[in-house]
């Protein structure tokens, strides 16, 4: 009994010890992380919404939506949209006006791969989208995109899932919007 | 002690030779950077948990010796974690979930099992630096190749610190960028490794 | 303050969830427990693992099995672990190595090259010396010679024969163990054991007589016993139109003197095994 | 079109070139003015050698007794002195011992009469006793020593005789002219066999591409009660454990004997030598034999005393019309190719072939594409290319796993091989690997 | 997601094998032969689904309402570790032929990151408890037919001339590589069309 | 000297044919195709069909040379390689991505393994989905073919069209060829049957591989079980089940449409039927055709990619020794 004691004594003890560390450093590393992510986020609302300020975020207004802030009063609404893409979700923050075409894309969290569906967080990258959405529909598809195709060259995967968020963010505002 | 190191690199070269530690850094490998600083997070976990077991090697019964190992593997990834968050984001951001990964390894726990349990705390860290230097080489050279051939580029920092290969970066062969294109390097460096260890040898 | 709650709750909950699940291992273990025989598999892990058979067994882990179980005490069976594996078996079970046993390496006793020997048929089909022997025992006018095709390149477990090129093989006697396979596969038994350490070596054969054996090769014993007559010393005994070289029990003087003498040349001096 | 028996699995259809040969007539060939007779004609252990040079031998008289348990006697097949005991290689590629006899003295048997002798009332130890001392052997090619095979082990009994009659080889038509000729004699052979083996049924498997002889046995066998089965005509139809699932439609276990499904078989030819053994007194000392091939003038069937030499029976034959790529002893798809045209027939040579270039084409071996051919032809169901990569890796257990010792030798995979892989050849050389080594492990 | 969208996903699209280089070493190591391989996927799914669904617990009963989620790599890795040992002590001692079929292969799952893998992923897709449980399951599948193709390749291999350099891990990366470039035709848009959404 | 007596092993004679024999039928059934698609898109792709033929001659030559290797080039199996490789590519390629794809696929997949024979996946196949991953924008930009090549416009292929037009599709469309008249594209059975529509150099005529393949399976080069039981089983799936997203029943799929559409006629007559990389028994051939079937169904029909022939037989490459194992015939004697 005094043996088996003895093990996981030592076991816990190990335990208790990393714990200790980890805890310790933690306490000092985590608000720094915190910060970091807040902003993170800020710069590209504030990118996003083009000078004007954002409003409160509203947390899940409808599914494939995290967040929602509407810009200055009711100039239109920015968007924190869920995609899927090659490496698994991936996160796009839009800015919309209120007919829903889009003024402003990011990409933000991904797992894309590096040196390809990763230059999608390239801001040169959401330039195709700027504008459509309201009269012009959103690309669904690399040969709706004529010359531009050589900026999404190959990464169809991680296209498709940032066109289908941006479409539905887009028809989103539109209903939210009466139109 | 030179030669030690030296068998790191070539002789017993972590992932040419053993074929050890590919799981979670293959993933990372499509451009340099990335490698850099996961051979950096992994060189930090191998050399402090090396030590540390070794050091405690007498004090941990058989029975536990396993799970003992590896919270002293898993505490010194978690740390390497925290802080990377916290001070190197962009890194931490494109290493991802493989940043706790580091954990299982193989080759951290590989080695803790096969020399550091057995050794004085010396050459346990000795054996780290000259695996952890090796396991650099390796996934550093898969990366460039990857790299080189998959996006056309050397990226040595995200900002400023790209090599941008002519007539390659416009038309890069992006299968390499992919896990098909990661396996099928990883197989022809092996086999180079092995010839360059051979010819070495003689 | 808050941050401190914290740390002592990690601290905490760790230490318990830790202690517990070592508590349950350590338990697990107990009553767990099943016997297994470590001593054969240390002693397996001991042997190279060739699986050549030279000890006698099938396989490394047989020879472990009856050393284990005390049925053989002779540790000096592996010849391919040679002295380490010998010392390391001795270190463990406690036991004395028979040390008297010569290293022998195999060598092959032909010179009949393509150009020296005489072809009397082409043969075609599997390149093969054993399915080659089986049509009029080989292609060659000598039937007492190598065929070539390599039965014993392709069975050594450890790669230590290669083919010459020009229609013989060649044993790598540093890498040679010793395991007798060649010897065993070569359907014209010309594969022969000889001491490590040994000097020159009558490389030939062939029981044809003399006649015979020059219409047939170049290279060949004819059996003319001025080895033997001559250099009484050297250990050259003549049997059946054929000169062997005997190592042991002889003074061994005027070998080179005979292979000089030799009329076709088929004494040949040879390296000796780099002891490692 | 009416459907005949046939095994299931592969086979193949290699032209028959029996068109040389099968419309002509046994004729005899002149006796032998010297004849070098091997005492390794059967499978088994060599004969002891009853006789030294310079003895005088009568036709017909034993100069090999049997010796050990498989094992066969051999007779003079002239009269005369023996010249010499020698070593020879027998066109099959095999080291032997040898009588050279020379020719001396009188034919005590050629062109007597005889009387026959009452078999009826022997008891089967002495039929077995009369098989053995007359030095019968089987003649399909096999030529296992028949008073073994007739021999049912304890335990068993045989259900079926079985006549192998297929003849698959292409090019040989002994067997069909025996039957042609022959026929007497061998429904006089199987009422022997019946007698000693009392099996439930007789058959007689014999490929469709013989009506004549169909129709011939059919006419002397089934008042009998023997059963005549016409098979198709594919080869190897004539393969032992093919012939027993075509005709009966059961398989010989692996590794096991046909008594193991209740069946004993012989070919046409061993019966003819039963029956002169037994009705005759007259021991194995001749038999039919196909001389054919592109390179023969004229192809013929002839009836020849064991040692003669084969350049005899070419001269016999006309000579030849062209230098022949190859000459065979037996069929082509199993029989051996030699070239010392001195060598002799002995019990076992159903055939000698002269084949010309355009015959027999040869081309080096590439690699296997695994097209499957191979497969699809193995009448054992085996798959070559398998057996035959892992004896390229040395890995001669999974190679046995795969059924190395199932195989028949019959040919087919490599005859059917694009890639003109030695399949057969490699097959051989393993069995014989595998021998050796078992040798070394026991020893 | 639906249930069969996890499995899918697991077993094809994100197969941890072939396009996530989870278990890589198992996967190179242990395919030489195929009844080992088929041991050997076996028991580690059995393993994962065990653990994905001990961690989800583990995250949303302790690490959770304390507050403490950094020390959720310790904690993680601590339980897989521990459950390997128990599951194969009890599978040696109450089963010795399952102990034979699958046991030699045990231990070697604690350092198959693929278990942790789907563990720290099952955590991050937020999924309940069903849903790890069936994410390790299906990522166990992924990884039992990867190695079992991959076994079927290698055993062909066996008895092929590969140039000498390459043979033994080398081709076996290469096949890996090739392997997965067939796998790219299974993509989330094939998930998505196939079962709506 | 005379020549030396000839002493072989059983058997003595042997069936025609030759590996070398098996890979010219190939390539003359390959021929029709090959000047049809040079008569609909001019030079250039003779260009591209020579390119990759003498890329894959030349890397399996040089690497033959490198590694001290018997020279294999006699065998023809790399101008085959070369010239599927070629087959696959649109009609304007840059040149140098059929020389990758036949240097990958040569070196790669067929070298590496030891060479031919030895390879487990189709070079040529592997070779195309490699360059199709790595350049998919070059790979998927087609050129309408004219006579000469001397109008070459580009334009989409039918399933490339297909696949956009779809997730515009409107209620009343009942099939792909309604669909495709309604996105301004239409086309005929006929032009597709002939190879009047936009796609890869080799897979233009239907008529002219079908042909070609008759030819193979007559004279027993190719076998039948592959093709037919690859187009059958994917038309069978086809018509249960491509009929649904139309708005129609089960069994209303056009499947006329899909067996001329794209390479699957290429892929199901040429390319599966590869001996190396299908399965060694008869058995294991009608189940790898019909998973191809499957799996060409299933990408077409829900995955992101037009095509999917390419994948779904390198899929099933991967499962051959399965199949292999599991298809054995069932031996003489031996009770399962």
């Amino acid at each position: 009994m005094n043996e088996m004691a003895n093990k996981a004594l030592r076991l816990g003890i190990i335990g208790a010890v990393a714990a200790l560390l980890l805890s310790v450093v933690n306490n000092f590393a985590e608000p720094v992380i915190a910060q970091r992510k807040a902003d993170e986020l800020n710069k590209a609302l504030t990118v996003l919404a083009s000078g004007e300020s954002p409003g409160e975020a509203e947390s899940h207004p409808a599914g494939g939506v995290k967040k929602r802030w509407s810009i200055d009063g009711n100039k239109g609404w920015i968007l924190e949209l869920e995609g899927s893409g090659y490496g698994g979700p991936l996160t796009v923050v839009a800015s919309y006006n209120t007919d829903g075409s889009i003024i402003l894309a990011r990409l933000m969290d991904n797992s894309e791969t590096v040196g390809f569906g990763k230059k999608a967080e390239n801001p040169d990258y959401m330039k195709i989208f700027i504008g459509t959405g309201g009269e012009k529909p959103v690309p669904r598809n690399k040969n709706d995109l004529g010359s531009d195709v050589d900026t999404v060259s190959g990464a169809t995967i991680t296209f498709t899932g940032i066109t289908e968020a941006l479409r539905d963010g887009s028809n989103l505002v539109k209903e939210w919007e009466g139109r | 002690m030179m030669k030690n190191l030296f068998k790191g690199i070539l002789r017993e070269n972590p992932i040419f030779v053993l074929a050890l530690g590919l799981c979670p850094s293959l993933a990372v490998s499509t451009s340099v950077n990335n490698a850099l600083g996961m051979s950096a997070a992994t060189f930090i976990v191998l050399l402090g948990s090396n030590v540390v077991i070794s050091l405690l090697r007498k004090q941990i019964p058989e029975d536990i010796h396993i799970p003992a190992y590896i919270v002293i593997i898993a505490s010194f990834v978690t740390l390497v974690d925290i802080v990377m968050q916290a001070y190197f984001p962009a890194l931490s951001k494109s290493l991802g979930i493989f940043i706790p990964l580091i954990v299982v390894n193989c080759i951290i726990l590989g080695r803790a099992e096969a020399f550091a349990s057995k050794n004085t705390v010396g050459a346990s860290a000795v054996d780290a630096i000259a695996m952890g230097i090796g396991f650099a080489v390796g996934l550093i050279s898969i990366a460039l190749v990857r790299e080189i051939l998959g996006a056309g580029t050397i990226t040595i920092f995200p900002d400023g610190g790209v090599i941008r290969i002519p007539g390659l970066v416009d038309k890069p062969a992006l299968v390499f960028a992919f896990p098909a294109g990661a396996l099928i390097v990883v197989g022809f460096l092996q086999a180079f490794f092995r010839w360059l260890g051979e010819v070495t040898n003689k | 303050m808050e941050g401190i709650v914290r740390i002592i709750a990690a601290f905490l909950s760790t230490t318990v969830f830790a202690a517990l699940l070592g508590l349950g291992l350590a338990i697990a273990s107990r009553k767990l427990k099943v016997e297994k025989d470590e001593k054969v598999e240390s002693l397996n892990n001991l042997l190279p693992g060739l699986n050549c058979g030279a000890c006698g067994y099938a396989g490394c882990e047989g020879y472990a099995e009856a050393l284990a179980s005390e049925e053989d005490s002779d540790i000096s069976r592996c010849g391919p672990g040679g002295a380490e594996t010998r010392s390391n078996l001795s270190a463990l079970l406690g036991l004395e190595a028979d040390e008297s046993a010569v290293r022998m390496v195999a060598r092959l006793a032909c010179l009949g090259t393509d150009e020296a020997a005489v072809k009397e048929f082409q043969y075609v089909g599997y390149a093969d010396c054993e399915s080659a022997h089986m049509q009029f025992d080989g292609d060659k006018g000598c039937k007492y010679g190598c065929l070539g095709l390599g039965s014993c390149v392709k069975s050594c477990p450890v790669n230590a024969i290669d083919y010459t090129g020009d229609g013989l093989v060649v044993v790598d006697p540093d890498k040679c163990i010793g395991c007798e396979i060649c010897v065993a596969v070569c359907p014209t038994g010309v594969m022969k054991m000889i001491p490590a350490d040994a000097d020159w070596f009558v490389s030939c054969n062939s029981n044809d007589k003399a006649k015979i054996t020059k219409s047939l090769c170049t290279a060949g014993c004819i059996g003319c016993r001025i080895c033997e007559r001559k250099f009484p010393d050297a250990g050259y005994v003549v049997t059946d139109n054929l000169s062997v070289l005997g190592y042991t029990g002889v003074r061994g003087e005027g070998r080179a003197a005979a292979a000089a003498a030799c009329p076709p040349k088929c004494i040949i001096q040879i390296d000796k095994v780099k002891e490692d | 079109m009416k459907k005949f028996r046939s095994f299931a699995r592969g086979g193949i259809h290699p032209p028959g070139n029996k068109g040389y040969t099968s419309d002509k007539p046994i004729r005899n060939a002149p006796l032998p003015a010297t004849a070098v007779v091997p005492f390794s004609q059967h499978i088994g252990a060599p004969s002891k050698p009853l006789v030294a040079p310079g003895d005088h031998v009568e036709e017909a008289q034993m100069i090999g007794e049997p010796a050990g348990f498989i094992s066969a006697s051999v007779h003079s097949p002239i009269p005369g002195v023996v010249k010499e005991i020698t070593s020879i290689y027998l066109p099959s590629g095999m080291k032997t011992e040898a009588a050279v006899i020379e020719l001396d003295g009188e034919f005590s048997r050629l062109g007597k009469t005889h009387e026959d002798r009452d078999w009826v009332s022997m008891e089967n130890t002495e039929i077995l006793e009369i098989l053995k001392n007359h030095g019968v052997v089987g003649q399909g090619g096999a030529t296992f020593p028949s008073h073994v095979k007739f021999s049912v082990p304890k335990g068993r009994t045989c259900e079926v005789f079985l006549v192998n009659a297929a003849e698959c080889e292409p090019y040989l038509s002994a067997d069909h002219r025996v039957m042609l000729e022959n026929t007497e004699d061998i429904i006089e052979g199987i009422r022997i066999i019946r007698k000693l083996l009392s099996p439930k049924r007789v058959i007689i498997g014999i490929e469709a591409n013989k009506p004549d002889a169909i129709e011939v046995l059919k006419a002397a066998g089934e008042p009998e009660g023997i059963e005549i089965m016409p098979l198709k005509v594919k080869y190897p139809q004539g393969a032992e454990k093919n012939l027993i699932e075509a005709t009966i439609g059961r398989e010989v276990p692996s590794g096991k004997l046909p008594i193991e499904v209740g069946v004993i078989n012989a070919n046409v030819g061993t019966l003819v030598s039963v029956c002169e053994a037994l009705r005759d007194d007259k021991p194995v000392i001749e038999r039919v034999v196909t001389i054919s091939g592109g390179a023969i003038a004229h192809p013929a069937n002839i009836r020849v005393r064991v040692g003669s030499s084969i350049r005899d029976l070419i001269e016999e034959c006309g000579g030849l019309t062209e230098e022949p790529a190859k000459f065979i002893s037996g069929g082509p798809m199993m029989g051996f190719t030699f070239s010392n045209l001195d060598s002799p027939v002995i019990k076992g040579t159903s055939g000698i072939l002269a084949l010309t270039d355009k015959e027999v084409k040869h081309f080096a071996p590439t690699a296997c594409l695994s097209c499957g051919r191979c497969i699809e032809s193995c009448p054992m169901g085996l798959s070559p290319t398998t057996i035959f990569k892992n004896i390229e890796h040395e890995r001669l257990d999974e190679a046995t796993a795969y059924g190395l010792d199932d195989c028949v030798l019959c040919g087919s995979c490599a005859y059917a091989c694009p890639a003109h892989i030695p399949l057969v050849s490699a097959f051989k050389a393993a069995r014989g690997r595998k021998r050796r080594l078992s040798v070394r492990n026991k020893g | 997601m639906t249930y069969i969208g996890i499995i899918i996903t697991y077993v094809f699209i994100s197969n941890l094998v072939l396009s996530q280089f989870l278990g890589l070493c198992p996967f190179i190591g242990v395919s030489k032969n195929t009844e080992s391989a088929v041991g050997m996927g076996f028991a580690v799914t059995f393993v994962m689904s065990l653990a994905a669904l001990i961690t989800w617990a583990l995250q949303h009963f302790i690490l959770i309402p304390l507050n403490i989620v950094f020390l959720q790599t310790v904690t993680f890795i601590l339980v897989i570790a521990t459950l390997v040992q128990l599951v194969e002590m009890a599978v040696r001692k109450y089963s010795p032929p399952l102990y034979q079929a699958l046991g030699i292969y045990l231990p070697l799952i604690t350092t198959n990151c693929g278990v942790m893998g789907i563990a720290l992923i099952s955590v991050n897709k937020s999924y309940g408890p069903m849903e790890s449980f069936i994410a390790g399951l299906s990522a166990g599948a992924g990884f039992l037919m990867a190695l079992l193709f991959m076994s079927g390749i290698r055993e062909r291999l066996d008895t092929e001339k590969v140039p000498k350099f390459l043979q033994g891990t080398p081709i076996a990366f290469i096949s890996g590589g090739l392997m997965a470039l067939a796998f790219m035709a299974f993509d989330h848009a094939l998930l998505t069309n196939l079962i709506g959404g | 000297m005379d020549r030396l007596p000839l002493i072989s092993t059983s058997p003595q004679i042997h069936a025609p044919g030759s590996t070398r024999k098996v890979m010219l039928w190939v390539l003359a059934a390959l021929t029709p195709a090959g000047i049809w698609s040079v008569v609909l898109f001019g030079l250039h792709a003779a260009i591209v069909i020579a390119a990759s033929v003498a890329a894959s001659v030349l890397t399996e030559g040089l690497l033959n040379l490198a590694f001290k290797r018997n020279n294999t080039l006699d065998d023809l199996s790399a101008v085959v390689t070369g010239v599927l490789i070629g087959f696959n590519m649109p009609p304007e390629i840059p040149v140098f991505i059929p020389v990758v794809a036949a240097v990958f696929a040569i070196s790669v997949v067929k070298w590496s393994f030891g060479g031919l024979g030895a390879n487990w996946m189709n070079p040529a196949l592997a070779g195309r989905v490699f360059v199709f991953f790595s350049w998919g924008t070059d790979m998927t930009s087609w050129t309408l073919p004219g006579i000469g090549g001397v109008d070459a416009v580009s334009g989409p292929t039918p399933l490339g069209s297909l696949k956009v037009a779809m997730s515009s599709l409107s209620p009343g469309i009942d099939g792909p060829m309604r669909l495709l008249e309604s996105a301004g594209i239409p086309t005929t059975y006929t032009d597709m049957f002939l190879g009047k529509m936009a796609g890869s150099l080799g897979e233009m005529s239907a008529l002219l591989l079908l042909i070609g393949a008759l030819v193979l399976i007559i004279i027993k080069v190719v076998d039948w079980e592959i093709p037919l039981t690859y187009l059958g089983s994917f038309a069978l799936f086809m018509w249960a089940f491509d009929g649904l997203q139309y708005g129609g029943g089960l069994f209303s799929g056009d499947v006329l449409f899909h067996l001329f559409a794209g390479g699957l006629m290429l892929g199901a007559l040429f390319m599966a039927t590869d001996m190396v990389t299908s399965p060694l028994t008869r058995k294991g051939r009608i189940v790898f055709g019909i998973g191809c079937g499957f799996l060409t169904f299933v990408i077409r029909r829900y995955g992101n990619l037009p095509e999917g022939v390419s994948l779904a037989i390198i899929f099933m490459n991967i499962l051959v020794p399965l199949i292999n194992r599991f298809t054995k015939t069932k031996r003489y004697g031996v009770s399962s």
